[in-house]
């Protein structure tokens, strides 16, 4: 049973992304999407420190469109982060069992 | 195949700063109906739901802190609380509201089960559906 | 593959229900089944035929009624949380006595129990939320 | 004390607005002048008269217009904002042919420009904002 | 020129109070409204350091009816914080000279 | 008396995930009209507002970004930005967007002023109106 974890949320004004990476387990897959991609830069050394922690057991994905729009390139993303784009978004739903939302 | 699958509703909001404390509670209390394998968590700030004595007069909005402890008459009996999340906050069992339900033999037992972060998370894993709000 | 979609923020505030747009959107010409989306919380304000976005920005609103036009998708708006919004059908609109013509549900979109969502969880390959 | 209030967020999913109304309240109930309270972002969801929360809820628009009533006081809603979110008065909705009937601006309050918070920050003594 | 700073945001999910106490002056007023007021508890260790390392150069205050709706008992408020009710809420606007909601 | 007020917009929040950047933008731009003395503060996730190279198209949403260029054209020409928001988010001057307005000599100058926090407390501290969104 793996799950997919979506964080939507800075983790720089929010425990979402710290909450999703404590529960998530080996297997499971975790998602950055809207504002939460801000915290995939490779340059934005605490929260990457964060997500590098968390690989490998849960692989880890940020959604394209919401790096491009807040103009983030995919070359300041940590590496060992997967850049998927909404198609990328649905396959990951079908791909776990189940998605749970860190709201 | 079974039409019966686990639903977990994940609580992790602070209550009356925002509806959706109340407003996930709507859910659960519709949903007990559908006769599913119901379970609830409450981790993060989403502990703050449990508290006590909550009376919410003075602000002017809708107390529905007791609907928690109705729960137990709509058949829902598993209620998880993270022990870390109560511990950040210093909070303990003692400052939660009581929420029973009636046993095989009638007697009230509690419902809330207070759960550590390993176990929580090994509890959402084994879930079928999760509704957070 | 069946899947559910909750959207639980209003247009324009919260990306929430843009990003469940692209994501229904994506899974339909992937040919997934979107069994529902089902409109909690402030989305039921997705649903109002009333907003005038300006000419340059997109119509939310207007977004979700032609895709549920074009795949023929189930957008369900929670009664209970239109009603403490001001999301009205006709016949809810006529039972509280606002007056003809107050009805501001948009095309595609229909008013229905919490019991929907909870059928959603249960039918539903995957349910997928989206929100604050 | 000349005071204007801001509210940023809709009625019942943040307790902004009834902090506001409980603020507000006080402040009137003190002597104080409220020079205007002004609706933005998701707080012009406020002036919708569409609501119909259950029974035993507040009802947070009728909250407003009687305090209006009572008070005087200038409830006042921006015309961008409502546009985006579908909160239209009686002219707008005219303009933008949304048919006879469909406005669902409340009584006591008013749409017009985002002048109108510009003006009562530079008019009031203090200006107070409520938001998420 | 003093300043009633106004926070209304749980500080164990959000930035918001440690912003605000970052930039409030001596002579200052910090009120917790809403969700905030969980911050106010002497047990949170870790918030009610926070707000004690900001007094005395700061005034602090709590909202009562927003402590009573989430079940905190004055008792357990962080010693030198001062409760006020909404027409407290009122005279704290109108004795400093301006207000800044940390939203 | 005078009536310019000093007017500080406060913007402490991430763009496109909530609307409130875009909002406070159309404020300012009204506010323009206005002849107040008007400054605005980035700090927090705020910071990101003014990050290079915003692109909107893929995720459907209105880029309001270049707005922030034409900000000299409206007049409004101080704009602080918090120099330990930048750190915390591995954020540098050179990441931000060039906005300018023409100094008395028509000459092109920066608007943008990276303050430490101690320096945004002061300009908070001397403003008449704090607008925050």
């Amino acid at each position: 049973m793996s799950t997919l974890h979506t964080v939507n949320k800075s983790p720089f004004e929010r425990g979402s992304l710290a909450s999703a990476l404590a529960h998530a387990l080996p297997g499971d897959a975790v998602l950055l999407i809207e504002d939460a991609v801000v915290g995939a830069r490779a340059s934005a050394v605490k929260a990457a420190d964060l997500l590098e922690a968390a690989m490998p057991a849960c692989k880890l994905y940020v959604l394209g469109p919401d790096l491009t729009a807040r103009g983030i390139p995919s070359t300041d993303v940590v590496e060992g982060i997967n850049i998927v784009d909404y198609p990328g978004f649905v396959d990951l739903v079908a791909d776990h069992d189940k998605t749970q939302a860190w709201l | 195949m079974s039409d019966t699958k686990r639903f977990l509703y994940v609580n992790r909001k602070a209550p009356h700063g925002t509806i959706y404390a109340l407003e996930s509670l709507e859910v659960v209390l519709i949903g007990a109906a559908f006769e599913q394998d119901v379970s609830l968590a409450f981790l993060d700030d989403g502990v703050f739901q449990l508290i006590k004595k909550q009376t919410t007069t003075g602000i002017g909005v809708k107390n529905f802190a007791p609907v928690y402890r109705a729960l137990g008459d709509y058949d829902v009996k598993k209620i998880f609380v993270e022990r870390e999340s109560l511990e950040e906050r210093g909070l303990s069992e003692d400052d939660l509201m009581e929420i029973t339900h009636e046993d095989d033999d009638e007697e009230d037992v509690s419902s809330v089960e207070i759960v550590d972060r390993a176990r929580m998370a090994e509890i959402m894993a084994a879930q079928d559906v999760i509704l957070s709000f | 593959m069946k899947i559910g979609v909750v959207v639980n923020e209003g247009p324009y505030t919260h990306q929430a229900s843009d990003t469940a747009y692209q994501f229904t959107k994506a899974a339909l010409e992937k040919g997934h089944e979107i069994f529902r989306v089902f409109f909690y919380h402030d989305g039921v304000n997705n649903a109002t035929r009333l907003t005038v976005p300006p000419q340059d920005e997109r119509n939310v609103q207007r977004n979700w009624s032609e895709l549920s036009e074009k795949y023929n998708l189930d957008l369900v708006v929670c009664i209970a949380a239109a009603q403490r919004r001001g999301i009205l059908d006709d016949s809810e609109a006529k039972r509280h006595g606002k007056g003809d013509g107050a009805a501001n549900l948009a095309p595609g979109f229909r008013i229905s129990g919490l019991g929907q969502l909870i059928e959603s969880g249960i039918q539903a390959d995957r349910l997928v939320v989206f929100g604050d």
